[in-house]
């Protein structure tokens, strides 16, 4: 299950779709917004995605997690749109037969993720927005909008 | 030929556009086609991010040729999770 | 929140207990009741404990995590009694500000649970029951008496 | 001195008994309680696992001396998770 949604993420879906009986663990990560960011008091995420690529990369980093590890299932959920404090961004799922394998594979996933699918976040913080990963200074830093603020 | 443009986030907002159509002429690579948009668009010229480049939702060198139909993305650095 | 349970494990009574405006990762671990080991057709697991020593145990995984690791909160809940193929026998949550320290604080406590938390399981397969940990070869094998099954 | 020994998983199976009062002598050791166990029970005489020692719920060494209303756990090799 390799999918971008703009509701808010069903872990329990996830975790149906992963189980197995012949898997004995499951290691899962959930992105969640934080309420800070280095010094900036966050009101909330945007995130903007490139469909069709991003999907296919993120079921990219599935197939070779399981090159990688002895794994059973993979469920990897991106949510787009405007993300509140404490809901989950993206949560990761992977059923194993062994512990080992599901950690491994789980931190992979997450890791890549961050570095290559064509997702970005916008940070909506207390004076303004930021495009997180294109931040060079205050140059590339706009006001809010109103309708977004 | 025409090729489809898709810009995103950051560049999206500097470009004041999100998916349009361009024609570029034969051979051209992706940088050719770059280096068109930033002559069009203003808000691009002061972009100096390393960017990644996708054509057809597969990532791609800069020197990378066009074909005709193409669909270009140009990826700031992403941040997602 | 650490504790043993002999009712199945809710995740989602850990996931909120870990919820935190200031964390943005949480790792999960779920342990669950494979249908097969080492060429045994597994039925189900017995797990018993030693009430008490395995709480103290578990809570000081948690202290320990907390020192080694910036973590926000962290959850342990692990299963007495029958646990059948595919539920889970236990279920760790850790949140913390970045995803480096809810993974390793989760690989902790799970990986030291396994080595000294006071907690049996008794495999119940077809043909036979098992402690695990303390078979040597068929000596400790046990035949299974009608009223387990 | 009386002590309460608490056994577990397949030693309380090979014993028949998982929470029982024993009288040991004074300055005895954990050690000194197994051997009498060994001789009480058969079924525990063959055990030959590596197991650990706890005195009131914290892990001890074989040869930690008892106080007089010790809980004492006699713990195989624990297999949670």
């Amino acid at each position: 299950m390799y999918r971008l949604t703009d509701q808010p993420i069903e872990l329990n879906e996830l975790l149906a779709f992963v189980g197995d009986p012949a898997a004995g663990a499951v290691s899962t990560f959930i992105g969640t917004t934080r309420d800070n960011n280095e010094g900036r008091s966050i009101i909330s995420l945007d995130y903007e995605a490139y469909p069709g690529m991003a999907e296919q990369e993120i079921a990219k980093l599935g197939e070779e997690a399981a090159e990688k590890w002895e794994i059973t299932r993979m469920a990897i959920v991106h949510r787009i749109g405007n993300v509140p404090i404490g809901e989950a961004s993206v949560i990761i799922a992977v059923s194993a037969p062994h512990r080992d394998d599901a950690f491994k594979a789980c931190r992979y996933a997450i890791d890549e993720l961050k570095k290559r699918v064509p997702i970005w976040k916008k940070e909506i913080y207390r004076g303004g927005e930021i495009w997180i990963g294109s931040q060079t200074g205050e140059r590339f830093t706009t006001p809010p909008t109103p309708s977004s603020g | 030929m025409k090729v489809r443009v898709k810009l995103f986030a950051m560049l999206r907002e500097r470009a004041g556009t999100a998916d349009t159509f361009h024609d570029v002429p034969e051979g051209s690579t992706v940088k050719d086609l770059w280096d068109d948009l930033r002559r069009a668009h203003g808000g691009l010229a002061g972009v100096d991010l390393r960017l990644l480049y996708a054509v057809n939702s597969e990532y791609v060198a800069l020197d990378h040729r066009l074909a005709d139909g193409d669909e270009v993305a140009f990826i700031p650095p992403v941040s997602g999770g």
